[in-house]
């Protein structure tokens, strides 16, 4: 892999002060994602996928959230050095997000046809004429049917499925070169889940662009990603090729999160996880391993170090003092 | 649209009466309108006895409130005392769009001598709605924006003081201030009374000078009031998806928040202002009384201190009414702005 | 880039053009010689037949007028008639029930129709039709007949000899070419549109425009048949309080200003503006409820009167809430000295003798709660007036005077439309809610005349509308107030009176606290005025801006 | 659901538990706890506290007579070491007028608020829990009394009552009849507002679970209403009555002020100010301590009731 990745974060941190004290959302997780790769970023509920998303997008607000540290290359710039109005122009039309509730994400006041063309409008120097017949094209390519009458409704003339539509077709607008989807299909009935998956991986295809799709469902990674990222508690827990996680997942964690997926398909047997317990408060700073309260294999060490990502096999990357085909601890680091 | 209007209109009507009865009842029980009919002495026994007859004073409430309500000309009224009606009287009632004649303006229709009055209250209403709706907008939005900040919390403080203060304790001030402080620096100082000063006429300069004060007294409440109200309806809105939707786009940050925001936003904005936009003739009747403004509030408490039923009758009808057309109106600009209503 | 720019110019173009749009008024432009008057009430309506209102009818003298006016010193001047009537003359009948009056045979209406007889007669026939609704009948109800034996003469008839007459007749005169058409068509002249917009007078001035909450203006009457009037044009402008006409008199924003609180006078003086009381025979002063059924028994007790009497600081009242402008009355009459000949004289400031006059009536303080009692009464009184604010403050250094002779007052206020109620409207003052009442009035004035003290003006339910808020029937003071109403002959109505003030005096029927002429305030443009206190703008015509304006 | 919460709710999923889902009862520690964050409620406490002290406290130093006592040789007196408030137009001690005024105006508040309350839970719960012909008639009245401005109905009212009351003697003290007419011409108009809330609380919580139980047991109607329904729509009504004290004391400066209210000699905030603007040049004094005293209440009130607010009610917002 000599080839620059298109985004390269390293050690983003990313904290929330409200009044009860500090919300430590994201500590320090490091990744990037190539031209054209996808990248799937797994974890429960606020484990600080999303968080670590929309910092790079510059979307968190401020207050009371802040960057406390961190880079993220995009070509040759920091994203968290840029002005607003610089970040104003890679938003959108290099980086490009889609999110998870097609219901509250589209401004209920304004047609889509206006939500679309503004981007187009603000990014190109294009009329409005233009724009429109751009809006059209797109919302056909996203499989809106009458797409040319549907320009001048609004958001709650649509049905789920066709919002999210909508929304990647606004999201694809101005052809960027990475897609940020924010769990887009959580919101969805299960049938049309599929079939906006499938619309991403065929937009991918089309238009040569990298993926990073935010799930907390695993069934959805296999068939989409390239590498996978676990997070858990604001950490990146493991890091693999999806074919690898799924083969031979070294952190407890995931093995749990691959223990409670039913997979009729897969002939290995393996060894039961289950994640008793819940996620821990983030107001609290977390010593050593995050993961280790919930942890059957915890040792003394997890108590007091918090583990570092470490390569056990090419691409493969975990953070854990265990192995836990042995539950034994590492020795070294 | 047309049928929705209809029947908010047809649901007032009701209320009107019920309205109009509640304070007829009060208003039967005021004091006596003749009382004071005599000037500086007291009126005459013989007098009081026959003008109570020819005004029709001397009738129950529930025939008064009638010949109110409908008129007395379809039926024969006792002018001379002899207890036998002869002439028909002349009064058509408010159904037929009489209000009667003044008790204290003799010969005068209720109607205008509130019609006369009421562009004096109007100028000093819009003037005041357009600050407040600018203002609050203004302090609102910026406020919104910028949470949190030391502007903020200044105006967030500043805003609970203007909101707390008696209209006339702002009035009294500002008059002591920009009129006699003002004055007594050598400043140029700004007029405290009236419309317009006699000897220079009524010009628009006039009017707006003398607007100043009463148009910020009347003002200084409800900015307060709609600058907290929208800078808390902002914020809420500006963490709503769709505006992070927006930013995502790369849209720059005042078309985020004029546009989408503000939108928004103003469905609740439009909702308590347009409910509120008749309420504030309330604060007219103090600030007009202070500045001396010609207006309906003044108008009200002169009469109502003689009990001139008609026109105090009058000026309360006319302003239920405006508050049951603003609430129909505000329904209107509500649906207008937002298509969920406009189309489903 | 993005249209937001355009929309925030569009809507800073839609805000200014809203700003601008109310400032698009007419324009008035000012003429030569000009006078603000400032009234502190707006009239209610111009007919003189509709409004007992005072600013209304001082007003009259500007575009109408009485047939005769009264001078400074409150003596009538013919205005419309070519004399006075007097039994010399023969204007009045030996027997006094027929008075003749002769008009002046120039008169003309500002539309050059001839003021005749007629119109006077019309004047009459409008006032007793029982289709108008005027503000009294009064005097016009007293005659028996009025004749017009032709143009310029007028007869007036009487049951019984009338000796108010000549402050009570003819004041203000309707023109019957104008409203005798709108009687005939509407059968009344309620709501001509002339109540409002005289615009046909016969004054020196005419009526020109009345702006509602702002104005009226009057302008030279290039018709008037007397000497033509020396100011172009009166502005009478209507604010709403004394601080308001304070500001415009000091500016010199008003020439003329009239009821001027006392406080204000010295401030005015300063500004080197004149102050003129004018007498009107009011007077500032307590009544007193005397009844057995509805009174306190022991304002029955005329020691206890006294004891009031002695007991109010009043000569302070004056010197410290009036400034010492003007005096204490001794008498009702005092604005008339011809009715209070010898004059009676004032009682004192004396508590001590108040006291001893309670203890001789038995009001002695048995239970040592600061308050006077007799036989399980308490000496405690109820004392109401309006919500004028020198009557409230009046009324808690009255509270605080009678205190200290152990009288307890609780004090009322009421809006004048409620304290003035009439029996029926269960007014608290007609109907004997109140021990003490307080307020100012005057007689028929310059006429002594009053009916107040009548037996048969007592309230009940039979008569709603009595004025005898006293309750008070004495015999001797009814029957010489109805002989008075009858003597045309002054010197023998002057004894009348000297038997009724003595009365009034002894009995305290009613209690002066302090005389109250219209204080008027006259600005240093002003010149050549001359005010009466029945009459203030007699000589409107003659005033004159002073050399220089 | 804002991106603030959504994240936050997310990330931290047991942070904020209480604050979704409000306590049933007020005035828990968690509502104190919160109540004390907010440091302007915080302030508006303690400023209310040294406002009823002056009023209440300063009778301990100044006795009524010396607020009634005229003395019109020093009237019109600027502030002095005597006088700190200076004199008014009779020569009483504004000093002692504001602290006896500030009683008054303070009781007038609290006992119309009572009047205010009872008539709001009274016709809001009728309305609510009946329905019907009851709640559109109910509603229909409250609607009719909404539609008139709060000024002109009160202007009406005092009129219509004025006077009707003969003074009183309470506790060695004489109150103008006056006093109670404005306590209940204010309680008589403002009702309106908490009527609804108590109403709209009403038709939430008698579709529960429990109040089905409560009918089902046989529970009479009145029982049902104050033992179940009312103890749960508590907090809104206790907000809604603290900030109904400042409109009471406005609504008294108000009235006063037009010199329709309480009648003097018996002092309020208020009708100290009558016929102010006679002043305002000659005499600031007379109208600027009253009126400083009027403002400074019922911003200390509106502080509390919105730190009242967040504390116990976090659901409801300000307007």
């Amino acid at each position: 892999m000599t080839k620059q990745p298109l985004l390269d974060v390293k050690n983003l941190v990313t904290e929330f002060i409200i009044p009860e004290g500090i919300v430590y959302a994201v500590n320090g997780i490091s990744f990037n994602v190539n031209p054209g790769e996808t990248l799937a970023v797994v974890g429960e509920s606020g484990c600080g996928k999303s968080v670590s998303m929309l910092s790079v997008m510059g979307l968190i607000p401020t207050p009371p959230g802040i960057i406390v540290d961190g880079e993220a290359i995009y070509g040759n710039k920091n994203l968290f050095k840029l002005a607003e109005e610089e970040m104003e122009q890679i938003r959108g039309k290099e980086i490009a997000m889609v999110f998870q509730d097609p219901m509250t994400s589209l401004n209920p006041v304004l047609t889509i046809g206006k939500q679309i063309t503004e981007a187009l409008i603000c990014h190109f120097d294009i009329t409005k004429n233009d724009a429109r017949d751009r809006a059209i094209s797109l919302l056909d390519m996203v499989g809106i049917p009458e797409a040319r009458n549907r320009l001048d409704d609004y958001p709650h003339q649509f049905s789920g499925g066709m919002r999210q539509r909508v929304m990647i077709a606004m999201a694809l607008a101005c052809d960027p070169h990475l897609l940020i989807a924010d769990e887009p299909t959580t919101a969805l009935d299960v049938t049309i889940q599929a079939q906006i998956v499938e619309l991403v991986l065929q937009l991918k295809r089309q238009k040569d662009m990298a993926v990073i799709w935010i799930t907390h469902d695993l069934g959805v990674v296999a068939g989409i990603a390239d590498r996978v990222n676990v997070m858990y508690a604001g950490y990146i827990v493991e890091e693999a090729l999806v074919d690898d996680l799924y083969e031979d997942p070294r952190h407890p964690y995931t093995c749990g999160l691959l223990g409670s997926l039913p997979r009729v398909d897969h002939r290995r047997e393996r060894k039961l996880c289950s994640i008793p317990g819940s996620p821990p408060s983030l107001l609290v700073k977390p010593v050593g391993c995050p993961f280790r309260p919930r942890c059957q294999y915890s040792k003394e060490i997890c108590q007091f170090e918090t583990p570092k990502l470490r390569e056990t096999s090419r691409g493969h990357h975990v953070a854990c003092w265990i192995d836990i085909q042995s539950g034994e601890q590492i020795s070294g680091s | 649209m047309t049928r929705y209007i209809l029947h908010r209109i047809l649901q007032g009507i009701p209320l009107l009466f019920f309205i109009s009865i509640i304070l007829f009842v009060l208003m039967m029980n005021m004091g006596d309108p003749i009382a004071t009919m005599g000037g500086r002495t007291a009126t005459r026994p013989a007098d009081r006895e026959r003008l109570k007859r020819q005004l029709g004073l001397d009738k129950p409430i529930v025939v008064q409130y009638f010949y109110w309500l409908a008129g007395n000309d379809w039926t024969k009224i006792d002018l001379d005392g002899d207890g036998i009606g002869e002439t028909y009287g002349e009064r058509k009632g408010v159904l037929r769009g009489d209000f009667g004649y003044s008790l204290v303006n003799r010969g005068k229709p209720a109607l205008a001598v509130i019609g006369e009055r009421i562009p004096n209250t109007l100028i000093l209403m819009v003037a005041a709605e357009l600050v407040i709706i600018l203002g609050s907008l203004l302090v609102g939005v910026y406020s919104a924006l910028h949470q949190y900040s030391f502007t903020d919390h200044f105006i967030t403080t500043l805003s609970f003081i203007g909101y707390s203060m008696p209209i006339f304790f702002i009035a009294l001030l500002s008059m002591y201030i920009f009129a006699v402080l003002f004055k007594r620096w050598g400043l140029p100082y700004l007029p405290t009374v009236g419309m317009f000063d006699p000897q220079v006429g009524k010009t628009a300069g006039q009017v707006i000078l003398h607007m100043i004060l009463p148009v910020l007294s009347i003002s200084v409440i409800s900015l307060a009031a709609y600058s907290r109200y929208i800078r808390s309806t902002m914020l809420e809105v500006m963490n709503q998806d769709y505006i992070r939707t927006a930013k995502a786009k790369g849209l720059p940050r005042p078309q985020i928040v004029y546009i989408h925001a503000l939108k928004n936003a103003s469905l609740p904005i439009v909702t308590v202002i347009g409910l509120d936009l008749p309420l504030l003739l309330g604060g007219a009747v103090v600030t007009e009384r202070i500045f001396a403004w010609p207006g309906m509030g003044r108008l009200f408490l002169d009469h109502v201190e003689r009990g001139d039923l008609p026109v105090v009758m009058g000026i309360l009808m006319l302003i239920s009414v405006a508050v049951v057309v603003f609430q129909i109106l505000t329904d209107i600009v509500y649906a207008w702005l937002d298509p969920r209503i406009r189309f489903g | 880039m993005c249209n937001f720019k355009k929309y925030s110019q569009l809507i800073s173009v839609i805000v200014i053009t809203l700003i601008l749009i109310p400032a698009c008024g007419p324009k008035t432009s000012a003429s030569p010689k000009v006078t603000t008057f400032i009234f502190t009430q707006e009239f209610d309506t111009l007919n003189p037949l509709y409004s007992n209102m005072w600013f209304s009818q001082i007003t009259l003298e500007l575009w109408n007028g009485w047939a005769w006016n009264f001078n400074e010193k409150n003596e009538p001047v013919p205005y419309l008639v070519k004399e006075m009537p007097s039994i010399e003359n023969g204007g009045i009948s030996a027997d006094g029930k027929t008075i003749t009056v002769k008009l002046r045979e120039d008169l003309k209406w500002s539309d050059g129709i001839p003021l005749t007889s007629e119109d006077f007669v019309f004047t009459y026939d409008m006032t007793i039709s029982p289709k108008n609704a005027v503000a009294t009948t009064y005097p016009y109800d007293q005659l028996a007949s009025l004749e017009a034996p032709d143009k310029y003469t007028i007869v007036m008839k009487f049951n019984e000899p009338f000796a108010p007459w000549q402050a009570t007749f003819w004041k203000g005169i309707l023109p019957s070419h104008i409203l005798k058409p709108v009687f005939e068509n509407e059968g009344s002249i309620d709501n001509a549109e002339w109540n409002l917009k005289p615009t046909v007078g016969f004054g020196p001035y005419i009526f020109k425009e009345w702006e509602s909450g702002s104005y009226t203006r009057f302008v030279a009457n290039p018709n008037y048949w007397g000497p033509k009037p020396k100011i172009d044009e009166i502005f009478i402008r209507f604010v709403p309080d004394d601080a308001s006409q304070i500001n415009a008199l000091e500016a010199g924003d008003g020439d003329l200003g009239t009821f001027i609180a006392y406080s204000d006078i010295p401030k005015l003086e300063q500004e080197g503006i004149k102050i003129i009381p004018a007498f009107s025979g009011y007077n500032e002063g307590m009544f007193f409820l005397i009844s057995k059924e509805r009174g306190h028994p022991a304002m029955l007790d005329v020691r206890v009167r006294q004891a009031i009497a002695m007991g109010i600081d009043r000569e302070s009242i004056v010197k410290n809430l009036l400034l010492g402008k003007t005096a204490v009355p001794a008498s009702y009459w005092d604005a008339l000295p011809f009715y209070n000949t010898p004059p009676v004289q004032n009682y004192p400031y004396d508590p001590e003798a108040s006291n001893k006059l309670l203890d001789e009536a038995g009001w002695v303080d048995s239970n040592n709660d600061g308050v006077r009692d007799k036989d399980g009464v308490e000496l405690v009184l109820r004392y109401g007036t309006t919500t004028r604010e020198v009557r409230q403050d009046t009324q808690a250094v009255v509270q605080q005077d009678l205190a200290k002779i152990g009288i307890k007052v609780n004090l009322l206020n009421y809006d004048s439309d409620v304290f003035f109620a009439s029996y029926d409207k269960q007014g608290p003052a007609a109907t004997g809610q109140l021990d003490i009442m307080q307020w100012s009035d005057t007689t028929n004035f310059p006429d002594p005349d009053y009916y107040y003290w009548y037996c048969d003006e007592i309230p009940s339910a039979e008569n709603p509308q009595g004025a005898n808020w006293q309750y008070l029937c004495d015999e001797e003071l009814d029957s010489l107030f109805k002989l008075q109403a009858t003597q045309v002959n002054p010197e023998e109505r002057q004894k009348t009176y000297q038997k009724i003030n003595q009365i009034f005096h002894d009995n305290v029927y009613w209690l002066g606290l302090w005389q109250d002429p219209d204080m008027w305030a006259l600005g240093k443009r002003l010149s050549n005025y001359k005010i009466s206190g029945v009459t203030p703008f007699f000589s409107i015509g003659e005033w004159e801006f002073s050399s220089g304006e | 659901m804002g991106i603030l919460n959504i994240m936050i709710a997310e990330s931290t999923p047991n942070l904020f538990v209480d604050d979704l889902e409000t306590p049933p009862l007020p005035l828990t520690t968690l509502a104190w706890k919160r109540f004390k964050r907010h440091r302007m409620a915080m302030l508006g406490g303690v400023f209310l506290i040294l406002l009823v002290l002056y009023s209440f406290g300063g009778s301990l130093f100044v006795e009524e007579k010396y607020a009634n006592f005229t003395n019109p040789p020093i009237r019109l007196n600027t502030p002095s070491w005597q006088h700190p408030f200076g004199t008014d137009t009779v020569g009483r001690d504004v000093l002692a007028r504001t602290i006896y005024g500030g009683q008054i105006s303070m009781i007038i508040g609290i006992l119309a608020v009572i009047i205010e309350t009872s008539l709001g839970i009274l016709i809001g719960a009728l309305a609510g829990y009946y329905g019907g012909t009851i709640d559109s008639l109910l509603m229909r009245f409250t609607e009719a009394m909404l539609n008139i401005p709060e000024i002109f109905l009160l202007i009406v009212m005092a009129k219509f009552f004025g006077n009707k009351i003969p003074n009183l003697t309470l506790l060695g003290r004489t109150f103008s009849g006056s006093v109670v007419v404005i306590i209940v011409i204010i309680g008589l108009t403002s009702w309106m507002y908490l009527a609804r809330i108590v109403r709209a609380e009403f038709l939430s919580i008698k579709e529960n679970d429990f109040i089905l139980a409560a009918k089902a047991t046989g529970t009479s109607n009145t029982e049902i209403i104050i033992r179940h329904i009312l103890p749960n729509s508590i907090a809104p009504i206790i907000v809604s009555a603290t900030l109904g004290i400042a409109n009471a004391i406005l609504s008294e400066a108000y009235i006063s002020f037009l010199g329709l209210g309480v009648q003097p000699p018996t002092a309020t905030w208020g009708n100290m100010l009558d016929g102010a603007n006679n002043y305002i040049e000659s005499a600031p004094w007379l109208w600027f301590f009253p009126g400083l005293l009027i403002l400074l209440t019922v911003l200390s009130i509106n502080f509390l009731g919105d730190g009242l607010r967040d504390a116990i009610d976090p659901h409801s917002r300000a307007i």
